[in-house]
């Protein structure tokens, strides 16, 4: 893969989890923060994807795949938690 | 030419996961943020994964894509869904701008049920 | 007939997951999803038949598709631009889908697609309640979600 | 890398003790989840870290095709990593029992069991 | 000889049991066991006199060089008679003291031990076996004075004893190992025959004190001696054993023991012969300036150990036979007096000899013992107190140092002590009959048969003077280091200076004690203000200052707060490596330059979210930074090559945050609670310890002395390990243990959670 | 209280499920040849309960497991310590690994061993701790409210 | 011959098959008796194994060292395992009596067994990140048994505990990484043959001193033991007669591991900061117990102090002093655990450790009373008792390498040691009981009190016995101390038995 293109990526991805990152510090609420970090679960399995093709190692699609699994269950578990009562920061 | 695709598909999906950023960054409330972040987050890791797909050229590469592709499109909405609901019941506020809400009135949040619409309700409104 | 299906459905994925399009690795997928039903059966729905679903499926897929990068393209240019241009509120939509996955499945869709985001189902599940970010045209919006919903419901169905 | 990793983890274990010499307890927590991922990256770091090798042998090899990260620090913090979240999983329980048993977050006010 | 010393101990197991059956007689019984020892040891001393000392040997620790060895010369011998002798008296007249006590089989046990430790320790040869029988004696004599354990001031006088004999006994262990390692033995008597120069080594000084330190405190010596009185808070019959006839003994024993290798070190003639005449004259005064009986004897007994330390001290040839006679007499008369005074207090209810007077008709024959014994007390002829007297003064005008001091005190304490009888013998039985609190008769035969026999003994043996010295005081010179042939005791040598200033004690002594009851407030005031700079005194500010000082180190070391414990040790871990680093290693700062841009950004977030979490107050808000903290580690994992771990920390994390919104529910949020002076403190602390794990980490990259193992671990993985995920191989197969006690881990968080979740909830519930 | 849950996060939950549950069988059988293990997989499984737990209530979750969790929890361990065994029966050093070649349809084999067995109790062992807590958390946050 | 493994083995199963039957309380008690028992067969063969033969290795999963994880019992090991045996039934044994059914619901004995198993495993394993995994496997059983019952103190001390042993677990995880990186292996006697190799020794100095702090905090050594006496006095009485008699040990023993097999290249410098350890903690240790009034926290405090002990005769180095050491961790583990049982006693009959609310016992227990003396005395050091002859071997080997400063120092302290020995005796044992006002119950007012005393008398005198044995009977014991310390001043021999021996 073209060595620019992949530079690139890597520092669009890199800039954008920073700005995702800006947000969850801010909040100001916590579901502002929660979805922040949603989408850096988003951005990650991007990275993971764009590393698996720079490396050339089909295997670390597998840790993609559970990140696209399982880590949306923060989130739940954020909204659990909002909803019952937790106090609103 | 196929190095060309895939540079595309890549590009353009970090492309949208840096909009997603910045839509968060920069929309003034909670369900706009969320608007920008899930959707495009996840159509930006889709199109990464097509990218990679394409790169590796593999029916195992074909078939983790797929399977992330899919495991994307269906937690992303329900987290969205989830913390949306919880923002939005909490009374996370709403933008200036919004221009209509026919979801509060319906909702009573200290048994958390929620109407179909309480236009149709006999009950006097409090 | 419907755990069948999806007992079918487990055992692809896992020889798509595994690689091996061996015989005796479908009948291990098979076999460890008939083991993942088996803990749920209790809790999954009756669901209706399933025949000939698929050329409409295809079709929904790419109408999806289509819906879901022009969608994008206009959130990301409010966003890109100072200026908003979106005119957010929260509607409530009649639901026509009536079943449990019907009504999932409406949602994270619309959810899915760009502007517009479901928040929740009233409790006698007869509407939606959606935060849609672009509500300058509320009919326009309300038709293009009911179209969804009904091409949904027609792969469903 | 490990140059850069060195000051990364160490500025880890600072936030770590720091948040460990709060008064409240519920921060303890975010010192125990640091001072765990810091002591895990100390020994990624100081084992030699080294890009795009993952210790996977193709299909049908003996061994690696060239050579490959170390494999032995991965399982020592994967196991590390195991431990540190049973512990902490205590740790957090732990916590919440304490504040409610005595009525307060503050460490200083939970001096009974000394002097 | 085992059985000899051990049967004691043995018979003290089953004396409950005993009490038990025999009932009031069982101090007869009891007394069985030491009467025949006594025969038993009697029989050894012709033997002994014939051959000089022997030793038994029975092997114990032999590679501690701890062994059952016993030495049977003359002054053991004598010790163990007079263990044994007066020890059957003792245990009689415990008998009838104590008849329906309570606790009299407890009583027992402990008597019994205590006199068979006492033999252990005259009849050891290995120095450990001796110090043994030596604790020993503290221990069953604490248990003793605290016999009667619910007053209090009985568990104050117990504790107080055994605390300044054992703080002796601790300097008396180091001593004797000093001792035993330059003399290249752990038996007395290969220390006795040792070849070193134990006088000249370098730790003779060291060592001298710890051996003096110990003998002092336990034989009472100034400034130790305030212990002993107040150890009179035991039952009589105790006082009478332990503290009059044996236990005090014991250092005296020890000295003499040592004195053929020591005695020649001038520090030991200097310390003996000082410190044993101020405790001579300190225990004479004392004596006539109190009122109760066994206060009185308890001082004269601190006189009499100080002569016998000072005669030691001495060393001469005189001394020497001074030493021998004059513990035969004190123990005699001593042992009897303080019978008689049990008796006092058994039958008139009073401890105060002030408020006696004229018992003599009630009790003649109580009477005539007490007139006896107190006559050899004072030192009057025929007696063999005064025998012992004559000769202690004798030494004394021809002591190797402090020859002017000396003779004083030795003139002072003859007075002391013939006062000290004079009030003991002479005002409770004559004079006025006075009222006391009982009506006092004779007492039974168990009481009676001590004072008596050892008040007749006092006298035969200063009438019948030969059967002492060729019995006793010839082997025990012997044994002293000097020459039993010379040995010659008589009642009459003339009008010679000893004799002269005998008589002016006694002139004097009938003066004092015809004003005694007048002068006695006065003397107690003396006493007291003396009292209030003596070095009992000194032991309780020690006391107080070891409480104060024990409160002040747990105030400021184990406060109770976290923060101070946690940065305690975080300064020791940073203090002892990094100064280790840097005096070994020097500092090895580099500057850092990332080859991977994307892998520093990662790096930096992981720090920024890391820095974001520890200072905002909004506490989900750090939940969620700790999750991006966890990501950017899950990235790094990626990136450098380690997917497996990767995906653990990923899952990690989610579950984390998962538990943590379950529980934090019901937490409050984050609040800053300390100043921003301590928070400067903390960020201090965290930065150096956050440094030196940089730079430990910079110096450990440096350096790589071996490749690592794990080339075989990867080489094998296919071949052996039958896997292609080598961590994975590692992980189940290689080092399969790990991950077996990894589960074990997680099950007992997952008992702890749940126990801890549970176990109030359902306690309410049920 | 109310489950807070709605009917888009229990249906979606029907389906999300059984696709972790097989995901972490998927991880924990092939773990000893790429990126998975027992481990892993076990935090999947109770990913994937969790989920369950967290849109269908204790109660249901309860019923859906069918044992305790702490049952998982020994049960895990038992046969953790159970692929020691054959180690020792064949007087090998303890936890010398056996691999055995067990016959499938379509001529191909597979390669049990015990390590399967340990990583398998592994396994079990995460999803009963883990679950354990999670479940009695909210028992007791629910006994709470 | 998988023996070595063994003692892991049996509380691990144990442990796992009483976790698996939590429903039933009956089939908990017996196989904590059970296992226990077993567990203490084991490791008395193991001990009469190695005796035979020097030492036992095993390579487990068959995968010679340094490529798997070695299991090397040597004499040291072997003796700790056989008291971790002893310690583990008297304690199995007093829980019959003492332990309420609500804590056996909660998994008290399954927790009791993985403890073992982690102490157990900590004392066999030849592998230093094997070691950290033991730790914690014993470090988390003991929070979960620390915080059985819930109580208010539990949890404050519990804080303090589970903290500042995590804060030593990174240290040790950090030093395991740094070692590995520098030296490239795990197994102790491969990493000390390695470190005879190197040329520079400083960094292994840093490694050295790291492993130092974290076993120090481990062992409760100065000053870094403040988690010991905020906690221990705050479980149920056989918890803390457990910990109390094993956890510090094992950060004792893995000192006593480390440097002697292992940091053995630099004695000057690592030894002598020892030195100053053991001297500072025996004295700070006794001083706080003086300042206490409560039966446990004395002990507690006395724990802290006989630790230093154990560490002088690390730090003085001579055989002798490696022996006095061995004896002292020996007849340290027996006398503390028969202490803190003692006082589950009196707390069982009168409800209170407060010494000022206790009393009478001497009156109303003789049996109990004299259950006390002997360890309070042999705790003490006074002869003829365990105590006395561990301490006489410290203090002899003290003044043969003439360290007079500390030696001074062990002195006093055990002057000390008495001084609250006799406080607890006279305020528990002499004083009359107080009035039933002052709070405490007085003893036969409940008479349910009494049940299961027997048991607990059986575990107290069974472990009197063994001091007394101990004390009159020394000679096979301090065999043992000398095979152990010669073993210990002799890495070659471990290194080769390692190294060499494949399966
Ligand atoms: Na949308
Ligand atoms: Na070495």
């Amino acid at each position: 893969m073209n060595g620019f293109v992949l530079t690139l990526v890597y520092s669009m991805l890199a800039l954008a989890m920073l700005m995702a990152a800006i947000r969850l510090g801010k909040g100001p609420s916590l579901p502002d923060r929660v979805v922040a970090l949603e989408l850096i679960s988003s951005m990650v399995v991007g990275i993971i994807g764009v590393h698996a093709l720079d490396t050339g190692v089909l295997s670390f699609l597998d840790v993609a795949i559970v990140v696209a699994l399982v880590a949306f269950l923060a989130a739940i578990g954020f909204a659990r938690f909002i909803e019952r009562g937790g106090p609103r920061e | 030419m196929i190095d060309l695709i895939i540079g595309a598909f890549l590009i353009s999906g970090a492309a949208f996961m840096l909009l997603a950023a910045l839509g968060i960054l920069r929309l003034p409330d909670l369900p706009t943020r969320m608007h920008s972040s899930t959707k495009a987050g996840a159509l930006g890791a889709m199109l990464i994964m097509g990218g990679v797909v394409l790169g590796f050229a593999q029916w195992l590469a074909l078939a983790r894509g797929v399977a992330i592709v899919l495991f994307i499109m269906m937690t992303t909405p329900i987290a969205a869904h989830a913390i949306g609901r919880a923002g939005y019941l909490i009374g996370v506020p709403l933008w200036d701008g919004t221009i209509k809400d026919e979801l509060r009135e319906n909702y009573d949040s200290r048994t958390h049920s929620l109407r179909s619409d309480a236009a149709d309700d006999d009950e006097p409104r409090v | 007939m419907i755990p069948f299906f999806w007992n079918v459905i487990l055992a692809l994925l896992w020889v798509a997951l595994t690689g091996s399009f061996s015989g005796g690795n479908l009948l291990a997928g098979f076999f460890f999803g008939y083991l993942a039903l088996a803990v749920l059966q209790r809790h999954v729905p009756v669901l209706y038949g399933y025949s000939q679903r698929a050329p409409r499926f295809l079709a929904f897929a790419v109408f999806f598709l289509k819906e879901l990068i022009v969608a994008n393209v206009r959130v990301a240019y409010d966003v890109i631009t100072p200026v908003w241009y979106m005119k957010p509120g929260v509607i409530a939509m009649r639901l026509e889908a009536e079943t449990d996955i019907e009504i999932t499945l409406v949602a994270n869709l619309i959810s899915l697609t760009p502007g517009t985001l479901s928040l929740d189902v009233s409790d006698d599940r007869k509407v939606l309640y959606i935060h849609a970010m672009f509500m300058a045209d509320e009919q326009e919006l309300r038709d293009s979600l009911q179209e969804l919903e009904r091409r949904i419901l027609r792969v469903l169905r | 890398m490990e140059t850069l990793m060195a000051y990364i983890v160490g500025a880890l274990f600072a936030a770590a003790l720091y948040m460990m010499l709060r008064r409240s307890i519920v921060k303890l927590v975010i010192g125990l989840m640091l001072i765990s991922n810091a002591a895990n990256l100390l020994i990624f770091t100081v084992a030699g870290m080294r890009e795009g090798a993952p210790p996977l042998i193709p299909e049908g090899a003996q061994v690696p095709a060239s050579a490959v990260a170390d494999p032995l620090p991965q399982a020592l913090i994967l196991t590390a990593i195991v431990i540190a979240f049973g512990v902490l999983a205590f740790s957090v329980v732990l916590i919440h029992r304490a504040y409610e048993v005595v009525g307060t977050d503050d460490l200083d006010r939970m001096k009974d069991t000394d002097t | 000889m085992l059985p000899a010393v051990l049967s004691g101990f043995i018979l003290a197991l089953f004396a409950p049991l005993i009490c038990r059956v025999a009932g009031d007689r069982c101090g007869w019984v009891f007394a069985l066991l030491p009467a025949t020892l006594f025969v038993w040891f009697a029989g050894l001393l012709p033997d002994v006199m014939a051959n000089g000392a022997q030793v038994v040997r029975y092997p114990w620790f032999p590679a501690m060089d701890v062994n059952l060895d016993f030495l049977v010369d003359g002054l053991s011998l004598m010790f163990a008679l007079l263990i044994s002798g007066i020890g059957t008296f003792i245990l009689i007249y415990a008998g009838g003291y104590l008849k329906g006590h309570a606790f009299l089989g407890r009583f027992y046990v402990c008597m019994l031990s205590f006199m068979a430790s006492m033999l252990g320790v005259v009849l050891s040869d290995n120095l450990v076996t001796f110090f043994v029988f030596w604790e020993l004696t503290s221990i069953t004599s604490y248990l003793l004075i605290g016999f009667e354990h619910e007053d209090v001031k009985a568990r104050a006088s117990a504790l107080q004893g055994l605390f300044v004999t054992v703080a002796g006994g601790l300097a008396l262990m180091a001593g004797l190992i000093m001792l035993a390692t330059v003399a290249g033995s752990y038996s007395l008597s290969g220390v006795l025959a040792s070849e070193a120069d134990l006088i000249g080594h370098e730790w003779a000084v060291p060592m001298l004190l710890c051996i003096l330190a110990g003998a002092f405190t336990k034989s009472a010596q100034v400034p130790f001696h305030f212990w002993l009185p107040n150890a009179m808070a035991a039952p009589t019959p105790v006082s009478a054993f332990l503290h009059s006839a044996t236990m005090v003994k014991a250092g005296v024993y020890l000295l003499a023991r040592l004195n053929p290798a020591l005695g020649e070190a001038q520090l030991w003639t200097l310390l003996l012969s000082l410190f044993g005449g101020l405790t001579m004259f300190t225990g004479a005064f004392l004596a006539i300036t109190h009122t109760g009986a066994k206060k009185v004897l308890a001082y004269s007994t601190i006189m009499a150990l100080g002569t016998l330390v000072m005669l030691i001290g001495i060393g001469t040839h005189y001394a020497l036979v001074a030493f021998a006679t004059f513990l035969i007499a004190h123990s005699l008369y001593k042992g009897a007096l303080f019978m008689i005074a049990g008796i006092l207090d058994h039958e008139t209810g009073t401890k105060d000899v002030a408020e006696m007077g004229g018992l003599a008709r009630l009790m003649p024959v109580t009477a005539i013992a007490a007139a006896v014994a107190a006559l050899s007390l004072a030192g009057l002829p025929p007696l063999l107190g005064f025998v012992g007297k004559e000769l202690m003064f004798e030494a004394v005008l021809e002591a190797p140092a402090w020859q002017r001091l000396l003779p004083v005190l030795a003139v002072g304490a003859g007075i002391g002590v013939m006062v000290a009888a004079g009030i003991i013998a002479i005002k409770p039985f004559f004079g006025e009959r006075r009222e006391t609190p009982k009506h006092p008769h004779e007492a039974p035969l168990s009481m009676l048969a001590g004072p008596v026999v050892l008040a007749g003994l006092s006298l035969l043996f200063g009438v019948a003077l030969f059967i002492p010295e060729q019995t006793l005081v010839g082997p025990v010179v012997a044994s002293l280091g000097g020459v039993a042939q010379k040995v010659h005791l008589s009642l009459w040598h003339g009008v010679n200076l000893p004799l002269m200033l005998s008589l002016g004690c006694l002139l004097v002594a009938v003066v004092i004690l015809r004003f005694w009851s007048s002068l006695q407030p006065q003397l107690a005031i003396v006493r007291d203000g003396l009292g209030r700079f003596g070095p009992e005194a000194g032991y309780f500010r020690i006391m107080e200052w070891l409480t104060r000082i024990a409160t002040w180190q747990t105030r400021v070391l184990q406060n109770g707060t976290m923060g101070n414990y946690m940065i305690t040790l975080a300064l020791t871990t940073v203090g002892i490596t990094g100064f280790t680093l840097f005096t070994q290693y020097g500092l090895p700062l580099r500057l850092p330059v990332p080859d991977s841009g994307f892998a520093a950004g990662i790096a930096l977030l992981m720090v920024m979210s890391a820095f974001f979490a520890t200072s905002t107050i909004s506490r989900l808000g750090a939940v969620a930074a700790m999750s991006v903290v966890g990501f950017a580690v899950a990235l790094i994992f990626i990136l450098f090559s380690a997917p497996d771990l990767g995906i653990t920390q990923i899952l990690v994390e989610t579950l984390t945050v998962i538990l943590l919104v379950l529980v934090l529910f019901r937490l409050p949020g984050f609040t800053r609670m300390s100043s921003p002076l301590e928070r400067g403190r903390d960020i201090i602390v965290a930065v150096l310890f956050g440094s030196l794990m940089t730079v430990l980490i910079l110096a450990a990259t440096e350096v790589q002395f071996f490749d690592p193992i794990s080339a075989e671990h990867v080489a094998r993985s296919v071949s052996d390990g039958h896997g292609r995920n080598i961590v994975n191989v590692i992980l189940v197969d290689f080092r399969a243990l790990d991950t077996l006690g990894e589960i074990f881990v997680l099950a007992l968080a997952a008992t702890g959670v749940y126990s801890m979740i549970r176990f109030k909830a359902e306690e309410q519930s049920a | 209280m109310k489950e807070a849950n709605t009917l888009i996060l229990r249906t979606a939950a029907l389906f999300l499920v059984p696709m972790q549950l097989l995901f972490s069988v998927f991880l924990l059988l092939r773990g000893h040849d790429e990126p998975g293990g027992g481990f892993i997989a076990g935090l999947v499984a109770s990913g994937a309960v969790v989920l369950f737990l967290f849109s269908y209530g204790v109660s249901a979750t309860r019923e859906l497991l069918r044992v305790d969790p702490r049952d998982f929890l020994g049960v895990g361990l038992l046969i953790g310590l159970a692929s020691i065994v054959p180690s020792l029966v064949l007087g090998q050093p303890a936890m010398t690994a056996q691999w055995w070649a067990i016959p499938l349809p379509g001529g191909d084999y597979y390669k049990f061993s015990t390590p399967l067995i340990f990583d398998v109790g592994v396994y079990l062992t995460v999803i009963g701790s883990i679950l354990t807590m999670v479940v009695g958390l909210s028992e007791s946050e629910e006994s709470d409210a | 011959m998988s023996l070595a493994v063994a003692p892991i083995l049996v509380p691990l199963f144990f442990g796992a098959l009483s976790l698996a039957l939590w429903r039933y309380r009956i089939a908990q008690r017996v196989l904590g008796l059970a296992g226990t028992l077993v567990l203490l067969l084991v490791s008395v063969r193991l001990l009469q194994v190695v005796h035979a033969e020097g030492m036992v290795v095993l390579h487990m999963g068959g995968w010679a060292a340094p490529l798997g994880i070695t299991l090397a019992v040597d004499m040291l090991g072997a003796i700790m395992v056989a008291l971790t045996g002893i310690t583990g039934l008297a304690i199995a044994l007093f829980s019959m009596g003492d332990t309420p059914e609500r804590h056996e619901h909660f998994g008290y004995y399954p927790l009791m067994h993985l403890l073992l198993a982690g102490v157990v495993g900590s004392f066999v394993t030849g592998d230093i990140f094997n070691l950290y995994v033991w730790f914690e496997v014993m470090l988390i059983a003991s929070f979960a048994l620390l915080t059985l019952g819930g109580e208010r103190a539990q949890m404050e001390g519990a804080i303090k505990y589970v903290t500042l042993n995590l804060f030593s677990s990174a240290i040790f995880l950090s030093a395991v990484g740094i070692l590995y990186g520098l030296l490239g292996t795990l197994n102790m006697a491969d990493i000390a043959l390695k470190i005879d190799q190197v040329e520079n020794t400083a960094l292994i100095n840093v490694v050295a001193v790291m492993f130092m702090v974290a076993f120090g905090i481990k062992a409760s050594a100065f000053p870094l033991f403040f988690w010991l006496p905020a906690s221990y006095h705050t479980p149920l009485v056989g918890v803390s007669a457990l910990f109390a008699g094993l956890l510090t040990k094992v950060g004792v023993y893995a000192l006593f591991r480390m440097f002697t097999i292992v940091f053995d290249h630099d004695i000057a410098y690592t030894h002598e900061i020892l030195v100053w350890v053991a001297g500072f903690t025996m004295l700070s240790g006794v001083l706080g117990a003086a300042a206490q009034y409560e039966f446990r926290r004395i002990l507690s405090f006395h724990i802290v102090s006989q630790i230093g002990y154990m560490i002088l005769g690390l730090a003085l180095f001579t055989p002798l002093a490696i022996i006095g050491g061995v004896f002292y961790i020996m007849h340290h583990i027996i006398v503390k655990t028969t202490l803190f049982l003692i006082s589950g006693v009196t707390y069982r009959l009168t409800g209170t450790h407060e010494l000022k609310a206790l009393g009478g016992y001497y009156r109303s227990r003789p049996m109990l009373s004299i259950l006390f003396l002997i360890p309070a005395f042999s705790l003490a050091g006074m002869p003829p008792l365990s105590g006395f002859f561990a301490k006489f071997i410290v203090i002899r080997a003290g003044i043969e390498a003439q360290a007079w400063g500390v030696t001074a120092v062990a002195l006093l302290v055990g002057l000390l040691t008495l001084y609250s020995m006799t406080k607890i005796w006279a305020e528990v044992f002499w004083k009359a009981a107080p009035d039933t006002e002052s709070g405490a119950v007085t003893e036969g007012s409940a008479a349910a009190n009494t049940a299961g005393l027997g048991w607990m008398y059986t575990a107290i005198a069974g472990l009197a016995a063994c001091t007394l044995f101990i004390g009159l009977n020394g000679e096979p014991i301090y065999a043992l101390a000398e095979t152990a310390a010669q073993q210990l001043l002799n890495p070659d021999r471990y290194i080769e038995a390692v190294l060499e021996a494949r399966p």
